[in-house]
């Protein structure tokens, strides 16, 4: 198939469906209309599609709609995902699959609506209650997008978990070529469903209650177990550019490809750098990144925010690198060059 | 005798609303003893008396009662 | 290569968007690295629109151009005064002569104004204004040609309305030929 | 000698936590009687709702969904739509439909979701302690209106199956109660047609059932029933308010 | 005035009363009712009591009681703050003081209803939509809770920002002898409020939508630099025991009193160790910790959680020294005995 | 020469944001005439929603407050228990009001808050793009109802008067339009009748408003006031629908 | 002439809701020229004519109208 | 002093939450250090309920009692049979006789077995079982007097009801003052 261009979330939305998504529940929210558009269109007859009265129905329709075994998924913006946090503990509480799509704009608050990264702590700390993760995908642009919408129904089924895609009012908002996916997805089998069928021969109960703290401190350390298993197993990341660079920048999205301008910039400059982008916010890799700073002068960690990922990218440094932070934040985007200048200015001059 | 009733005294929390309903009057609780989840249960003193109206039956909250009826 | 930065720019309904996606198209059929990054929102009721178009060999970077523009179409004059101070120093900006009165008098570029809104008086349908502009901006742009730009209008407009496509591309090469 | 009444098998055996005298028991039983009788057990999903009916998925013999605090009919619809030839029914209290799930059960009667809705209004939130609910009557006590209902500060109780039979994708509405051998007949016939409505897919249905708190509202489990039968049922009158189905 | 003998949730509510909360918007769960149960009863005939709808309703009237000037409270458990996040995401975009109590019990999704410190991440992570702060106090027992609650009014006025007093369902439920201040706390001019009086000379709105990205970055600007007073002024723990021990322990409200019980236990057994409590989570004493710690063989970190405030921790460390966690979940309590050899392990076998 | 209509001291200079034509101008005029002619400007705080009137705390001349999408009547509730003597209104559309904000709207009558609420009915929803709202026609054309509003699966619209009339918190419910002067000096008539009942503290007051979203609808200004007349207005029959202040 | 209508005309969005209004036909759009903010303005072409009936101003969204009537 | 891990356990409706109250306000006037933590939740409906105790010199370190109970008041059989395995060694534990039969053979501290029921009974007040049971707990800890008991039950129930104080007190009394 050859590429088109498509909408980043008219693509998410096309993917979604190309990867079996059977079920969407959705709530209109700039930036990311397309996608309910999308879904209200060209969803399949046999498949799922409702306008939720808000994000909070929602993510319960996709709670409902999962454990009764679906390839359940919604999609929303910023506050929406504040609205879905409970939802989302419930999810993880319940293990259900489920897929959510986030196109982050400006913030606190109703905010703005352009793009920007303020809610990696959102997508990667939760808010919603208890101790539970949810696998987190960041994509850097239209194409890795429908590739991550894919996999986060991969990873969903397999970890029994939810899964956010987090991409940015930029990659919902833009066209770009693409070429989507279009093989079935296999499927996985799930006989935990609770789908009204007894002739399975016993009951099946999805819940997220244990009233016995003896139960309820098993189901969490099984829970982290599963965690333990998705950290080993799916951090994802690229390393691109001069591995030997006397600076790295750390950033993910959007944004990392504007990094990537400033490195060649900053060539130019006689200057080398390198890039390091996360493309699993959680499972963090912490690992990876420590290894790729041994030797770096400094870190940069670029963010369209006032400092998130910083702290995880500290946390993989163990002080061992110096990390400084660039960011813009409320819709504004940096430019190569200023960049460029964080780097000269944290060089020392030069 | 046109009916019989039988209790699942384990299951009974001795809430009497069967000995409300009874319309002959011929439930009572067990004040003489303590079934296995801590409450007096609920017996019947005279099934001679009893009609099969299922009454208590419908009103029991906690599935104690079964009912037959006197085939004639 | 070197990196196209093209803002297309105006009124809402003044089809402003379409260029943009039209020029995407083009450089996607050429097998180079392009997006096209429309402003959103509810500022745009009743008000301005704009699209930026990155064309690389690649990779794009940055879908939003904050500076260096290399082309622009400014549909209007509040599009050109937005625009103007984001621009390349060698920037080629082609401007909607009868709605753009004002270029600063230091402007240093080239300019191409070509009175579209007549153009597509003359076509009989207001319509078509925005593809004659295509046309004009199209030829700034030597690595497209004209079977090019027509092409692109008949695979992104072509299946909706047949007598309506061919006014685009009357339109279009109307533009494309224009000497501003 | 026939067995006139024996325990359904839509329950499992599993022993219920309510209080004694609670008539949740009584609903229970009713929903699980009709479920065996129209032959629904082994295709159904129960949507267990947050109250004191929490632990109901581990009481009706058919497969079943915790669902969080209000959102059930949410949850019921994301089941019914990937399912529509299942059958697919909610169990909330008051505090769950009528407070805090307000938005959830008035949309999905809007979008005329083909459920079941069993509403079990007790005047109080049973489960935290007996606090004041929606439908808390004028004057009494709750341990959030230590001196009786005053409706000049929280308003007359809400009446749902009133608000409910306004929504044109409502299909059928009514209210009953748990009082007394008669209106527990009344009430099953009632949560009867519903299932029976949803099987012949006719749309949304509610059915309200006054149901006692004996532990909540202070009296006997016999004054309890003396309770709806005169106090909350002359307020919430019963009837069908709505029935699109006939 | 001589101490009484309460119960956590009703002495916070005391307490708030006594600091000159007016405004108070709660709803039902477990293991926070006896507060709003209090409020019900005490709140003063001036004030405002209203049982909400919910708890995204309670946090939205507390959003217009304190935009309209009052000293608004709400408190909730766990899954009732993830329902808040959006509220409490307005709160801090419109800079409004905002009191929230947070009587936290086991997750995830509906979890359990007993004593969890599962809720770390929700409280100084938010999970809220934006870039933005939550001050965060976790006192370790009832009269502290008094304290803390008041200090959270003076707090919230004070920076105009929202604090979460984050108890656990031990404080919440527990019985302890406290004596609450009844002084009145100063009341802080809110020249701000709106509050239907233009008899000030002009109007007043209480706004978080900036559609303009410049201004919304500069809010967000502005925002960051009152953060950072924030972690420059309010910065409060308690370091105890012998400073010079090998071993430090790291822990936060209630299971810290289990830590000291522990620390005396080790003590018996020759090994020397002492305790950082964090009494802000945020601001977290990162540099505190860090200069505490050192010198130590190792800190352990001890959470009723499978793991969430180590990270700060760790953050504080920057691999300075290693940091250890033990955790139990669910509403499990971990006892000396447990913490005294988890400590030996860690030490080696001794 | 007597000015007998000048722009109201109610409205600030800014000028509004909407498309042209759209009726929430209108809707906004009239609010503030009656605030300025019962002379409760100074005295008075608007709760501005979200939706296309987001930026309404800019227009209304007096002290306001923006609440999160669906919130207001809750954001109204606790600034009016704190200010009991002062004017509360909010200003809400249908996907404001009738979808995300169901619960708070109808808590907020049930608790019989003293504050009015202007309800404006386009059946769409304009900010985000015209997608479906619940209030949206059968069959009628939006961007999540690509091929037009399917009933049988999105249900029948809902109607918001109806609904809140059966609330027995609630004083004052009408329906009103704006698609045509006469219509428009009714719906001038109601509003300020509500604000008359919040000030004898009579209790809650809803206006719906049919209004127009040109934009969305796709069609022409004045066509938009014919189809509120022709189609919204026999859907949702004009009328007061509770009137307990007389 | 009983009545004058006098048009803020930079607010005015040339909807036309004022011409649709008018019950005496005396308004239009100026499709000749175009407003500060980018639209043809609305205007009243014959004076004499106005009734002040204050209908225009009722239906303008954007309170770019004033009536005056004709004191008699 | 050595630290008292005091737990009172029964049914719902026995009071045992009341009678530790009564020892941690005792506890608190003699300005010890004190914390009360009930089970709660609905676990309790119909169910069992239970409080720890714990006092200490200057600071109560953990409020629940995982293990090395002190003190145990046992008002029925579950009660024993949950908190026995969690006592320590030199425990003294009070049951309530008539529904508490079965100790294990082997259990080595101290056992106090009284018929509160039958106290009860005697005074014609169901009711006041957990006083007289107050009464023999109390009796356990020597830093507590039969008079600091009284003031206690004065100072926790006695504005309630007059009459009903004084047959508490007596209850008290004859727990206090029976021999097990
Ligand atoms: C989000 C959330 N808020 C609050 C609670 C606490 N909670 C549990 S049950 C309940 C109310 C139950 O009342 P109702 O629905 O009337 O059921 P009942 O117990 O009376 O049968 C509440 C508020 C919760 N679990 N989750
Ligand atoms: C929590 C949340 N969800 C969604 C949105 C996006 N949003 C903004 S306005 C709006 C709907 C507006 O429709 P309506 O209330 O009918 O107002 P109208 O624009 O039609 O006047 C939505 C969904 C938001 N800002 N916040
Ligand atoms: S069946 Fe009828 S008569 Fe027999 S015991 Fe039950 S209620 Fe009484
Ligand atoms: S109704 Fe049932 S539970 Fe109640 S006393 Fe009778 S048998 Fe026992
Ligand atoms: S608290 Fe009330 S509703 Fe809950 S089980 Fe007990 S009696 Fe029933
Ligand atoms: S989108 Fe619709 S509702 Fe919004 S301003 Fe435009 S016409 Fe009005
Ligand atoms: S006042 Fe009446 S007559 Fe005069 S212009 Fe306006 S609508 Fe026409
Ligand atoms: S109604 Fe108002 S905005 Fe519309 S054309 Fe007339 S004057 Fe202009
Ligand atoms: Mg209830
Ligand atoms: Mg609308």
């Amino acid at each position: 198939m050859s590429k088109v261009l498509m909408k980043g979330n008219e693509a998410i939305a096309q993917a979604a469906i190309a990867a079996g998504c059977n079920a969407f529940f959705g709530y209109p929210i700039t930036p990311q209309n397309e996608l309910i558009e999308y879904m209200s269109k060209y969803m399949p007859d046999k498949g799922a599609f409702v306008q939720a009265e808000s994000e909070l129905a929602a993510i319960n329709m996709v709670y409902g709609a999962a454990a009764a075994g679906a390839r359940a998924m919604t999609s929303s913006s910023s506050p929406g995902l504040a609205l879905k946090q409970e939802g989302i503990s419930y999810c993880a509480g319940a293990e259900l699959p489920a897929v959510i799509v986030s196109v982050s704009r400006g913030g606190p608050g109703l905010g703005g609506i352009l793009p920007a990264q303020g809610d990696y702590n959102q997508a990667t700390r939760g808010g919603g209650n208890g101790d539970y993760k949810v696998i987190v995908l960041a994509p850097n642009g239209v194409q890795e997008a429908t590739e991550m919408v894919r996999k986060a129904f991969y990873l969903a089924d397999t970890y029994r978990n939810p899964v956010i895609v987090l991409a940015d009012g930029v990659i919902g908002q833009m066209m770009e070529p693409v070429e989507i996916n279009t093989e079935a997805l296999p499927l996985i089998a799930k006989p935990w469903a609770s789908d009204g069928n007894l002739s399975r021969g016993h009951r099946n109960v999805v819940n997220s209650l244990f009233l016995n703290p003896v139960e309820l401190e098993k189901h969490n350390q099984d829970l982290r177990a599963k965690y333990d298993l998705i950290e080993e197993k799916e951090v994802d990341y690229e390393l691109s550019h001069d591995e030997n660079a006397e600076v790295m920048f750390v950033a993910y999205g959007t944004p990392s490809r504007i990094v990537k301008a400033a490195i060649e910039n900053l060539k130019a400059e006689g200057i080398n750098a390198c890039l390091f982008r996360p493309k699993t916010l959680y499972p963090f890799p912490y690992e990876a990144l420590k290894k790729a700073a041994q030797g770096k002068k400094f870190v940069l960690c670029a963010e369209l925010s006032m400092g998130q990922m910083i702290q995880d990218v500290r946390l993989s440094l163990e002080g061992s690198v110096p990390a400084h932070f660039y960011g813009r934040a409320g819709g504004m985007v940096f430019e190569p060059k200023e960049l460029v200048n964080a780097v000269k200015d944290h060089l020392g001059g030069r | 005798m046109r009916g019989e009733v039988l209790f699942n005294t384990d299951r009974c929390k001795g809430c009497s609303l069967c000995v409300h309903a009874c319309p002959v009057h011929i439930l009572a609780l067990d004040t003489t003893r303590v079934n296995a989840v801590g409450y007096n249960p609920a017996y019947c003193f005279d099934m001679s008396k009893c009609i099969a109206c299922t009454n208590c039956a419908t009103m029991c909250p906690d599935t104690v009662i079964t009912v037959k009826r006197l085939d004639i | 290569m070197k990196t196209i930065k093209c803002v297309s720019a105006g009124f809402g309904g003044q089809g402003v968007l379409t260029v943009g996606q039209l020029i995407a198209i083009l450089a996607m059929d050429k097998d180079l690295a392009v997006s096209w990054m429309p402003s959103y929102g509810p500022e745009m009721r009743g008000g301005t629109a704009n699209c930026h178009v990155v064309i690389d060999a690649k990779e794009v970077s940055s879908p939003l151009i904050a500076e260096g523009i290399t082309h622009l179409l400014a549909m209007n004059q509040p599009a050109l005064d937005k625009f103007l101070p984001r621009c390349a120093e060698d920037v080629v900006i082609v401007t909607n002569a009868s709605l753009v009165k004002n270029v600063p008098s230091d402007f240093k570029g080239s300019l191409i104004p070509i009175d579209f809104n007549q153009i597509a008086q003359d076509l009989n349908e207001l319509k078509v204004a925005n593809m004659a502009a295509f046309g004009a901006l199209l030829r700034t742009m030597p690595m497209f040609s004209r079977e090019d730009g027509i092409e692109a209008i008949i695979k992104k407009l072509g299946k909706k309305n047949e007598s309506l496509t061919e006014l685009n591309i009357k339109a279009f090469e109307m533009g494309y030929a224009k000497e501003a | 000698m026939t067995v006139v009444f024996k325990k359904t098998k839509g329950l499992t055996d599993a022993p219920f936590s309510y209080c004694p005298g609670c008539t949740h028991g009584i609903i229970h039983r009713l929903v699980a009687e009709c479920l065996e009788e129209l032959d629904l057990l082994d295709h159904s999903v129960a949507i267990a709702s947050v109250g004191c009916s929490v632990m109901s998925y581990e009481y009706f013999n058919c497969d079943a969904i915790q669902a969080a605090h209000g959102r059930a009919p949410a949850v019921a619809t994301g089941v019914k739509r990937v399912h529509p030839e299942k059958i697919v029914f909610t169990y909330q209290g008051d505090g769950d439909l009528a407070s805090i799930g307000t938005a959830e059960i008035v949309q999905a009667a809007h979008r005329g979701e083909n459920i079941t809705v069993i509403f079990v209004n007790n005047a109080i939130y049973g489960m935290t302690g007996g606090q004041m609910a929606p439908t808390t009557l004028p004057n009494q006590v709750t341990t959030t209106s230590p001196r009786g209902r005053d409706v000049s500060k929280t308003g007359e109780p809400i009446k749902m199956s009133e608000l409910m039979a306004t929504i044109p994708g409502a299909t059928y509405i009514e209210r009953v109660m748990t009082a007394d051998p008669l209106s527990v007949r009344k009430a099953k016939r009632a949560i009867k047609k519903a299932f029976q409505y949803q099987k012949e897919n006719k749309g949304f249905s509610m059915i309200e059932v006054l149901s006692s708190c004996n532990i909540g509202w202070g009296l006997s489990p016999n004054d309890a029933l003396q309770y709806i039968k005169n106090e909350m049922a002359s307020y919430f009158p019963l009837g069908v308010y709505k029935d699109k189905g006939v």
